[in-house]
């Protein structure tokens, strides 16, 4: 068990060193160049060729690379950006605290509506429960995370003036965030968690519970519902990428200073190295949490944690 | 069909009628069964798939799927009481406590997230006012007592072995030591070998413990091994109802013998087999007249009409057929 | 009646399902007919009308510019659905082709494909497409690219699944003992029968992809204005929007109104074709 | 008389997390041409994989397989694809040895389209004259699997086996998917296709009385190995094998006079992952001693019967 953890833990290094050396390629592939970009209009060769050399863009693009692997991944240093010439490891801390803080609320907020939803739908089926909370669910993958953001701005900020439109400060700047990220997440646990508890309510094992003389509640609660979350924690993974991409967007609609708000002004200024960054931590975080998914996967089901245990990671029987 | 003893029989279906619903289609699953059970003794129902051994059980648990299965018709009288008429709460204390059940697919039967010993200390708990270290104490005396060492109540289900979890599974099912247990295809999923050993171990558990059993099966020699009385289903009908001796000796339906004579012989050699010929019929369709008419060499016309009459053979031995004279004439081979 | 028929006649039974496809078909008929449709010219600016409420000239107002945005979400199926259907297709058919190498023949091409595929799987899909979009540019067919990449992957991958799921099939060990070649099994056997999972994840890919598409051109990606893309729309407008909430509510309402289509039109899908719910 | 098929010290490994998994483990018979050799044992004592090998779905550790006095233990792909017209299978489960896409007439005619170049009348000729044999009406052509039962699927399965004029056909578990009546049905099928085109089948079950009524000799497997050999009759008249016996007192008779006496075997069946060597059912066996842990020999003790136990050999039992 430990040992495929640990294994999953190496194997995460080269997939990261990987992601890095990609993103570093592909933002070499953007036309333009940003030392143009960044000396004034009016410069002269000289100035911009000085601006190329104080970039490192002068040199051939594997000494760039190996540069660039080096400094990241042996230094943790991730340069400076171009357009503030500050460290990029220094800004990037707090903005990444707050980037999480938002996925954690969002997921929290997602995971507890998502699960509520399901076992209601769930234990009425057919009936109006069931259609009222299936309808909430469908809302809530067709609305755009966006679009549902600057709704919520419009009701709970403009019109009932309950939560801050933007900004950040105390939890109330989050609460709207999260909401508007988690949406989304809320909508297919509750849909996934309602099919799952249909499948587990028909299988042999609950008909056993059932003829032991188990109330329907413990019946639910005790053989049910945890078989049930099983095929859920596999969506969670789907749930987190969307959850980060999400981010990224909804930080620039509530103006909360975090990774996501950095990339995008990167990406606007040509700012590769925040970019880069900010790609390179994102895809870190998303790895983690996957790998705490499959743990958790582990945790809830002695069949996986077995599995895990026999150590080979192979997917085929 | 009514027991040949007077006495108030232990355990008395009459008339029960389910079906099932599936949009517009109509499944009869079970038509008009009636059957008793003596104190001790044990029922087998015998019966191909789809025949509605499984929903004769499950009904007299009250555990068919509310949505999907309708008791149309019917009495089942535990001790006298009328099971169909009693509050869903009433159910759940007979549920495990008086009548347990024994599912046909030991894989799937046990919840493959809890620890084994939780599934039948929960069950003892449900029923008794035993404490939880009490509780967890006479688990695992059920647990040696089905022969699985004490040391494994921790385990989870897929630590174990087919044969293995069935063995859980009985624990379970005598926890509170039931009146009645219903076993439903209890080693169909299991090699002969270990078979043996779990029938051998369910008839010594239910002499010692006095439990009354209904088994339903499909394999006529695991009725010849484990029951005392035999009930022969086709399309959700008893056909033929009789002691064992009676049945086997002495099989009346041309349903029944069909089936003896489809097995192939441990003595006898033979070139071919002599099979029923045709398929068993579509529960959404079921024929006029007696159900077997279609696929028995005896049909006459009046097989193809009405409800067939059941005809008493012997004391206590009752045969669903109105050829049964003709029939009577070809004596068993 | 064959297996597909009889799915189809469940879908049919599907009154939610239906009304998907029914609003799916029909925004493809305004799509194509969007010419006759729009009442006006989608680039055409009045600037007398300008952020105007629905009224019955503009039956959704106009924009800040004094676009019609009746008429430019009318012209924006054109390129919200174009876009999504064109990720699913370009997406599927690599995919497929992807999915089934690897699945079927294992091995090496297995181990080196899956470990690519493991690189870009750990990027989150909105931020790879976003990183893609960067590079390529705007424009229909770099966001096409940019989006295809990731739901590649995915196909590729959930084919790979339902392959690896059926090798062991009993049915394919038969068409091995009835001397059918490799080609033969993947044509004839494997891909009919992993198709299904393949339908269901390309009818709701579709949303995915226009909801996608629509966020990158939100950030400033994708297509920018003044193309009528929905996702673009709300973008330009969304300064305006606390005082005229009419141009952002009616494009966020033509993706949800669509996505939501082929979400219950997908579930439709996934329940006519999945046996266990045949009783 | 000749032997069609010959296999000498046939083995077959698979490699697990555990260790090597011993299916097939130093089996060696032959069948006589046009006779049926039953294969007989509980599951996971490798008879299935013994008939897979034979007819290379799997490929052999080791050993050698013979056909027709010729050597075909490491064919080559063309070598296979003759082989394949000689050599079929019927598979245990019809519903899922068919492809649920594909009508009856695409099924059976599918070995045809694989291998054969033959006219498109020429092909549906042949469909029929399959369908006729084995007993499928001409009004299901066009059926689906799952619009038909388990005893015309396995019909159809058959006459897909049966198409290309094989000699030599591995029934695999055939009828234990049906009910009594049907199985029964099933079973004279076989049998008067086997006579009427001079088959030679290799019919592996678990089914003890099936075993009894369809084969001219027996082989007994326990994990992976040959127990017990001889003419079908005398099997059941005199089992030598501690197993053997074990089985055959195990077996649920419909005889109920005098009441049988069981024997029941302690324990369970032993993981085939690395076995220990000698007498493989020694852990189970009542008549264990110390030479039991010695490797076993199938020797002949009486005329045409064969048994792998020392004791037996030795005249101990």
């Amino acid at each position: 068990m430990l040992k495929y953890f640990a294994k999953r833990i190496l194997w995460m290094i080269p997939i990261v060193i990987c992601v890095a050396l990609l993103i570093f390629s592909l933002m070499r592939l953007i036309p333009g160049d940003p030392a143009r970009m960044l000396v004034s209009r009016d410069a002269t060769e000289e100035e911009y060729l000085n601006k190329r050399v104080e970039l490192g863009l002068d040199e051939p693009f594997l000494t760039q690379l190996g540069k660039f692997l080096t400094d990241t991944f042996l230094h943790f240093d991730f340069g400076k950006s171009y357009m503030t010439k500050t460290s990029i490891s220094r800004d990037i801390g707090p903005r990444m605290v707050r980037t999480m803080e938002l996925g954690l609320l969002a997921a929290a907020f997602a995971m507890i509506t998502g699960i509520l939803l399901g076992i209601t739908a769930a234990t009425h089926v057919k009936k109006w429960q069931d259609s009222l909370c299936m309808i909430i669910a469908l809302v809530g993958i067709s609305m755009p995370a966006f679009w549902a953001a600057l709704l919520l701005i419009m009701l709970f900020s403009v019109k009932l003036q309950l939560l801050p439109p933007s900004g950040i400060g105390g939890i109330q700047y989050y609460i709207l965030p999260a909401i508007s990220v988690g949406l989304y997440g809320t909508a297919t646990f509750a849909r996934q968690i309602r099919s799952s508890m249909l499948d587990v309510i028909g299988s042999d094992y609950v008909t056993t519970a059932r003829s032991k003389g188990l109330t329907e509640r413990e019946v639910i609660y005790k053989h049910a519902l945890p078989n049930a979350l099983i095929p859920t924690i596999t969506i969670i993974g789907g749930f987190l990428g969307q959850m980060f991409g999400g981010s990224i967007v909804i930080e620039t609609i509530f103006s909360i200073p975090g990774m996501g708000l950095y990339l995008i002004t990167g990406i606007n200024n040509r700012d590769y190295p925040v970019v880069q960054t900010c790609v390179i931590l994102l895809s870190i975080i998303f790895c983690i949490a996957m790998l705490l998914v499959d743990l958790a996967y582990a945790m809830v089901d002695p069949r996986i944690k077995a599995r895990y245990a026999s150590s080979k990671v192979k997917r085929n029987k | 069909m009514n027991s040949k003893d007077q006495s108030a029989p232990f355990l008395e279906v009459k008339d029960l009628e389910v079906f099932y619903s599936a949009g517009k289609q109509k499944v009869q699953a079970v038509n008009g069964v009636s059957f008793s059970l003596q104190k001790g003794r044990s029922l087998g129902l015998v019966g191909e798939t789809g025949a509605g051994k499984t929903t004769i059980a499950k009904a007299i648990l009250r555990i068919l799927p509310h949505a999907s299965a309708t008791v149309k018709n019917g009495q089942i009288l535990l001790n006298g009481t009328n099971l169909l008429s009693l509050s869903e709460e009433r159910m759940r204390d007979i549920r495990g406590n008086e009548i347990a059940m024994i599912f046909q697919d030991p894989m799937t039967a046990l919840n493959p997230i809890l620890r084994v010993g939780n599934q039948i200390t929960e069950a003892i708990l449900h029923h008794s006012s035993m404490t939880k270290a009490e509780a967890e104490k006479h688990a695992m005396e059920m647990l040696e007592m089905v022969g699985i060492p004490a040391e494994r109540f921790g385990e989870y289900p897929h630590q174990f072995s087919g044969g293995m979890k069935q063995r859980v599974v009985i624990a379970i099912a005598l926890a509170c030591n039931p009146a009645l247990l219903l076993a439903d295809e209890p080693t169909t999923a299991l090699d002969v070998t270990i078979q043996a050993q779990v029938l051998h171990m369910i008839a010594g558990l239910k002499e010692k413990l006095g439990t009354s059993m209904i088994l339903i099966t499909h394999d006529m020699g695991v009725v010849a091994s484990s029951c005392d009385d035999v009930a022969i289903v086709y399309a959700g009908q008893i056909v033929e109802y009789g002691t064992l001796e009676q049945i086997f000796d002495h099989p009346s339906h041309p349903y029944t013998r069909g089936l003896f004579n489809a097995i192939p012989s441990m003595n006898i050699d033979q070139e071919y087999l002599e099979p029923i010929d045709g398929l068993p019929p579509d529960p959404t369709h079921l024929p006029e007249g007696c159900y077997f008419s279609p696929r028995c060499k005896y049909a006459a016309e009046a097989c193809k009409t009405g409800n067939m009459p059941v005809i008493t053979t012997a004391d206590g031995h009752l045969c669903r057929c109105c050829q049964y004279n003709l029939v009577a004439k070809d004596e068993k081979k | 009646m064959s297996a597909n028929e009889e799915m189809i006649r469940r879908l049919a039974k599907d009154r939610l399902a239906m009304l998907g496809l029914l609003i799916f078909v029909a925004e493809i008929i305004v799509a194509v007919f969007a010419p006759l449709i729009a009442p006006s010219d989608p680039f055409a600016m009045d600037f007398t009308s300008m952020l105007s409420a629905p009224s019955s000239a503009h039956l959704m107002g106009c924009d800040e510019m004094g676009r019609d945005i009746f008429s430019r979400i009318i012209y924006g199926t054109r390129y919200s659905l174009g876009l999504g259907i064109s990720v699913v297709v370009v997406s599927t058919i690599a995919g497929t082709i992807i999915g089934a190498i690897v699945g079927y023949f294992g091995g090496v091409a297995d181990a080196v494909i899956m470990r690519i595929m493991d690189v870009f799987q750990s990027i989150p899909s909105l931020l790879q497409s976003v990183v893609i979009s960067v590079v390529l540019g705007t424009g229909f067919f770099n966001t096409l690219l940019a989006l295809s990449i990731h739901r590649t992957v995915g196909s590729a991958r959930l084919l790979r699944g339902s392959i690896m799921g059926m090798r062991h099939m009993e049915y394919l060990e038969a068409a091995d003992a009835l001397n059918c070649s490799k080609l033969r099994t993947i044509l004839k056997h494997v891909l009919p029968n992993s198709f299904t999972p393949m339908i269901v994840y390309a009818t709701a890919g579709i949303a995915s992809a226009i909801m996608s598409a629509s966020t990158l051109s939100f950030i400033g990606l994708g297509i920018i204005a003044p193309t009528p893309e929905w996702g673009a729309m709300i973008s330009s407008s969304r300064n305006y929007f606390i005082e005229y909430p009419h141009t952002v509510l009616f494009p966020g309402l033509a993706i949800a109104i669509t996505v939501f289509a082929l979400s219950v039109l997908g579930d439709g899908l996934r329940d006519a074709l999945d046996p266990k719910l045949k009783n | 008389m000749t032997s069609l098929v010959e296999v000498k010290k046939l083995k077959k490994y698979f490699s697990s997390a555990r260790g090597l998994l011993h299916a097939v483990d130093d089996v060696s018979f032959s069948i006589q041409k046009g006779k049926i050799l039953g294969v007989v044992g509980e599951s996971g004592c490798g008879k299935s994989t013994l008939g897979r090998t034979i007819i290379h779905l799997h490929e052999s550790t080791g050993g050698t397989i013979q056909y027709n006095g010729k050597d075909i233990t490491n064919p080559s792909a063309k070598e296979i694809r003759q082989l394949r017209e000689k050599m079929q299978i019927i598979f245990q489960d019809p519903y899922s040895s068919l492809d649920p896409r594909m009508t009856v007439e695409a099924a059976i005619s599918e070995p045809l389209l694989a291998s054969h170049k033959i006219s498109a009348r020429k092909r549906r000729e042949e469909v029929t004259r399959m369908m006729e044999m084995v007993g499928i009406d001409e009004r299901l052509r066009y059926a689906y699997p799952h619009e038909l039962d388990g005893g015309r699927r396995q019909r159809i399965v058959i006459a897909r086996a049966l198409i290309l004029q094989p000699e030599f056909v591995v029934c695999d578990e055939p009828v234990s998917a049906l009910d009594v009546s049907i199985q029964a049905q099933v079973l004279n099928l076989l049998r008067d296709l086997q006579k009427k085109q001079n088959l030679t089948y290799m019919f592996v079950t678990h089914d003890m009385s099936v075993v009894r009524h369809i084969s001219d000799e027996i082989c007994v497997m326990y994990l992976g190995q040959i127990v017990e050999k001889c003419p079908a009759k005398q099997l059941f008249e005199k089992p030598l094998h501690p197993y053997t016996q074990a089985l055959i007192s195990a077996i649920p008779s419909v005889d109920i006079h005098p009441p049988k006496n069981r024997e029941i075997l302690s324990g369970e069946i032993t993981s085939p992952i690395n076995p220990k060597p000698g007498c493989r059912f020694c852990a189970r066996c009542r008549y264990a001693q110390n030479q039991c842990h010695q490797p076993q020999t199938l020797n002949e003790v009486e005329p045409d019967h064969f048994v792998a136990c020392a004791r037996v050999s030795d005249n101990e039992l």
